[in-house]
């Protein structure tokens, strides 16, 4: 009984043993793994942003959860699939045993949760788009189509950064920044994080985290970011330019809207299909009146559930080596340039607007082009107010705004034709 | 050296990239302006009631009801953003100050709009 | 630097010709490319009945727009997984390591997201069916079961329209219609899209567009198709009947039918599992009272969900050259045959039930065991109420009516069984 | 040539059908028929009191209650039917109208069953 | 034509032949088919517990029905993926091909229903348990943190179990009770539905029914298990004590809490990523307050989603073979003992807890420690308020509860560390 | 014989869990007692109002407002169980019965938290 009883604390001690040197916090000891740690902090700093500063926090708070638990060691959140392994010799019989093992999930164990979830990142952002699709009006943009000529130059921004990761590229050729990589940050100027995802998904997904981070924390950003930019670019005259009151849309216009998009849009840009496709067909849903249940489970329950998951999965691909670099930094400062040039690309049109149809056009709207719903509406509405209290932009801003939804779409579908996603 | 870092990858990327960002913007610019003249062919095939025409339709035919009846039924469907403004537009009027405020109550309700 | 400006002005001159070339618009002109222009019509006639017409909105929305996305050239929304390419004299590591990449989804970029759906599509209609049982209330059924014979006989339609097919396919041998695609066009008059859903995916996924869209249409037209038909069949005397109201249904009964019916009929049909089995399964979550929050999800978010991606995948699978073909005008041709017959054969057991029970059974409320929930057994009510408006057949016609999706999936089960499906 | 046609793929597809018709309609029957027969028992099982019965418990038990109860909860938790049918069925009395008008209304609500 | 007739004849003889032969009553006769009539019953008795009984119905039916359609003889709900048959001398190209088709869902339509479900299980139970965190309010924990002990001692039952399991072993090798099945048996005793499950998954998946079954019965089964041993274990004077008000929690901890377990956690022991970094992203979600949205995604629909497949994905792996053998009798045998010590253990370490304090603490609510949220509680309440009917204990009971929850998780922690699952 | 049994894989087996059991239970303490301590933490960074300081805040700053809202969120938006206690504590004074019987109507609402 002797020898039982030192088996049982020779067991005992190796078990505590492993409890201690296979812990988490051992792991911060060798290797990389301090860098865990900066990313740990770096999760924390997200989370406070998103909660406490309420920077999206639809995104933001899934984003830095998914990126706080792919860094604690050995939590194995983002373990990849093994398959069984393949043994010497293996013969086209054996392999086809493995392939019906791995077909009937039984390989499924070794998936980590969000591994799980960032392999099906590829559809994640069309199905975001379906939902905001069934929760926009596109009435203010039907009604006042000049819209779109701000939707259209609110993306200046995106291709200024793409030029400016470029020089970047060129001038530091170590960063990596190449055309794929540059167009996923020029997308950030787009203020839209679906877009921004799918064409980072596609060009160049080792950049996901750092540039959804920073597309969603710019998105929070606008109410800083833009101001300052429209009362350095217009006169007092300009900002109390009244606007006519918007006509109204009957429905059939708002029903036809998205199928006219949807066929001319990917005619004439295949590649834009995942997300004006996806977003039109939301908005049919929601406008065409009688599939009102499609419209809301398509802008609720399966849009937060994509949400979620998308959101972890992102954050999740944030790993030390990627994110902890010269480039991140790089894509902060690009995005927040791609950011205040789209603002400026889009009051600079307005002002040009306004002189053309006579002071008719309220430049501010113009800032209100770069998407960021409704947020950047809401930034037109209030730096008007601010000149005088009386003059309500928001509806005329909201045409801009969605034209810029649109307008991004469109950037990503160029993007992806030329770079070949 | 001039050569070597013009001939580089870098400066061939942005001489590549300068094209792509040039022709991108205006695609960008064309495909807008398209669904823009689009759009303007919608307001003349589904709006032609001009002022006038409106003035005569309210003695024959009642028509005032249905846009009051549209505007209700978009602002409730669809967006705040229109009741929204209206509200702000009333309280600040009542009490002369700025909007900023009172948009706090209404951001709760539209910010799920930016859920994505 | 003139090389530099020339390099950019042939790039731009370059891509301008690409995006040119490479536009939908271009591939209308090259090859079957004429063939998607058409489809783009038939999507937009069905978009116009979906929602002009309010055909079956739920379905034909998502069906039109899944045909739609599907027929624009180059959009890409239904490319199939493309496998990274296997290298020449590939050893059995290589394509292990491929394998391991499909395993994290690596290919999964390539996958068109209307393809995803579709790949999915054999578990969706069962899903739909758990929805659709835990919306249905067959305690009108229970408390007259009668109304099973009038379910059974109303699916002779089925049959007639399967052997039509067959003759047809006999009569024009290029039409290529075999037991599995005529078995397939028959079910369509089971007036169920579900049931027609599934079995065509077993039988004859390629008719899977064309037979969705008879199915759901013609459940729409089941006001116009079915009275002309009562009313010839029936004479005043019959259709002015009134029967003795229902007596009380237990909720112990509820129970028990969902349980009893599952075991029995699928112990009889095996192959009727994926229909009855989840149709029964999410019946009983309603009728047990405690798990209404299933019942809820069932019902709602996830059947939505499924009919989102199950709508837009059939309406993708509707390729030009298996829909705008001579095929497509015969399913639509037996389809509305299907519906009319199976129409007579619910009325003409009515008018024999008439006769054996001396004038206790309307025969209109035979037409109602065709299906198409809760239309028919309106239809009924309405026919019956233009003769006597104070004659309230619509509870007696709920009977035949649920009992019409029983007798459906039952047929599917003899199909999918003798066809091997 | 009737050879040919009736030996085709054409005629043994048509004639293999016609047993597979004729046994599938069989089936249908048979099985249906089983669940029609298992209701009855149901019906026995659990649906005993007659009319007489009825109106002697309504004296010693106040079962009554029970039934409206019921009534209510079906309505209510499942299918609006019923309580579409007796509504049409009340406005149609007092009006002395088609129940075609009526219909439409409830329409709506129930239309939500059709959507598989 | 006499031909022709007989043809027809001697098909349907056939077909009729093939319809008694191949129907699932012919195959209760063959082999061990009759297991499968027994598993119906036991189907049809956990049926009655869960809607006659409310025995935790929400997880209940859905694998009772899993059973019940798994168990249906051909009913093929359960089917694994048939990947298209290797030919003979198949060379690497011919396994790509197959390969191909598989990626692109060709062999989907092999896949039962439930099997579809069944490979998803690795990844339900964090699905569920991120829907459990946004539903809890830690609040009674954060203003009490003594009931963490408490929460501590009520695990010891798993451990007994466990051992007990592993005594069984040793006596009937037979049973085939190693450490990995000792280990999944003994979580029973964590009274926690997805904690059982995961480590069931990666442990021993051939129990998984059984183990889970036991599991939520007993859950449902606590106000029986419990009130007894809570009795005999304390004194009246011990039930009587009134424990002191809580101090009210700010939201501020209330954030902090998730996030400081989360880190704190997983870096001891990174095997609970899974359960407790779900667990308290869900409770981050709902706490938070800014992802309202979220939160009632994860707790409703998408919970009820996955508690509608895993509970039939659970119940559809109640194989005869494994089921309906001694092992299973040993694990209810084992569960209930598990709970009873676990109750114990609770209850003891309360006696203890009172002493020390001076009898500030009631030993009651040391049973709620077992986790089983809210029953737990609401035992430990009803107890206590058999002897004073004034003395509102609900609420202090639920720290303990709450904190069982995270006890069990880190217990399954322990289990897959030291077991490597 | 004793030895066979001993040294089967069922003794090994049983010896080693009793390791794991033994170290299990110990590190599950462990792990509970660090979050029990920071909780202690919790308390002392955010709880530090006294009775007194209260009594203080009270006159000064107008904080009782706060608390009374809180309490009225969390009730609302996360568990229902202080409300459920504190209706059935004033249900089951009123009528001096045992609480068991009034718990079942709460039990439903409160029900939805087991759906695990
Ligand atoms: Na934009
Ligand atoms: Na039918
Ligand atoms: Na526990």
């Amino acid at each position: 009984m002797n020898l039982i009883a030192m088996d049982f604390l020779s067991d005992l001690g190796d078990v505590l043993t492993r409890f201690v040197t296979e812990s988490g916090f051992a792991a911060f000891f060798t290797g990389d793994g301090w860098k865990n740690l900066i990313m740990i902090a770096v999760a924390c700093v997200c989370l406070y942003l998103a909660i406490g500063k309420k920077y999206e926090p639809l995104l933001l708070v899934p984003i830095s959860v998914g990126m706080l638990l792919s860094n604690l060691p050995l939590a194995g959140m983002m373990n990849e699939v093994v398959l069984q392994e393949l043994p010497e010799n293996a013969t086209v019989p054996d392999l086809y045993n493995i392939m019906t093992q791995y077909a009937n999930g039984e390989m499924a164990q070794s998936n980590g949760l969000l591994r799980f979830f960032y392999n099906l990142k590829g559809i994640f952002p069309s199905l975001i788009f379906m939902g905001v699709g069934a929760m926009t009006d596109f009435g203010p943009l039907i009604a006042n189509p000049k819209s779109l000529l701000l939707g259209a130059a609110a993306q200046l921004g995106i291709f200024v950064a793409f030029l400016g990761a470029l020089a970047l590229g060129w001038a530091f050729p170590n960063l990596g920044f190449d055309l794929n990589v540059a167009a996923s940050i020029g997308i950030i100027g787009g203020a839209d994080g679906p877009t921004a995802i799918l064409t980072t998904t596609r060009l160049a997904p080792a950049y996901l985290a750092p540039i959804a981070v920073a597309a969603y924390s710019y998105m929070a950003l606008v109410p800083v970011i833009q101001p300052p930019i429209m009362k350095a670019l217009t006169t007092k005259e300009e900002r109390l330019v009244r606007m006519d009151q918007l006509r109204p849309v009957s429905q059939k216009e708002k029903i036809l809207f998205p199928i006219v998009v949807t066929i001319l849009v990917i005619l004439i840009l295949p590649d834009t299909a995942p997300l004006i496709g996806m977003l039109m067909f939301g908005n049919l849903l929601k406008e065409c009146l009688v599939t009102r249940q499609l419209a809301d489970t398509a802008s609720n329950a399966l849009m937060y559930i994509v949400t979620i998951m998308l959101g972890t999965a992102v954050g999740a691909s944030a790993e030390a080596q990627t994110f902890l670099t010269a480039q991140t930094l790089g894509i902060l400062l690009l995005g927040v340039t791609a950011f205040a040039v789209s603002t400026a690309g889009g009051v600079l049109l307005g002002k040009i607007m306004c002189k053309l149809t006579g002071g008719k056009v309220n430049p501010l709207i113009g800032a209100a082009g770069v998407s960021a719903v409704p947020m950047a509406a809401r930034v037109a509405q209030k730096v008007g107010s601010e000149e005088d209290p009386t003059n309500f932009l928001l509806m005329h801003a909201m045409g801009p705004n969605v034209a810029g939804v649109i307008g991004s779409a469109v950037v990503a579908g160029v993007f992806l034709k030329f770079l070949g996603g | 050296m001039l050569n070597s870092i013009l001939f580089s990858t870098g400066s061939d990327n942005f001489i590549e990239g300068l094209g792509s960002a040039v022709s991108g913007f205006l695609i960008t610019f064309v495909v807008l302006i398209l669904i823009c003249f689009i759009l303007y062919l919608f307001g003349k095939a589904f709006h032609k009631p001009t002022a006038e025409t409106k003035a005569e339709e309210v003695k024959t035919e009642e028509i005032p009801a249905a846009p009051v009846e549209q505007a209700v039924t978009e602002s409730a469907a669809t967006d705040d953003a229109e009741l929204v403004a209206a509200i702000t537009a009333a309280v600040a009027c009542c009490l002369g100050r700025s909007t900023d405020g009172f948009v706090v109550r209404s951001f709760r309700r539209i910010g799920k709009r930016r859920g994505r």
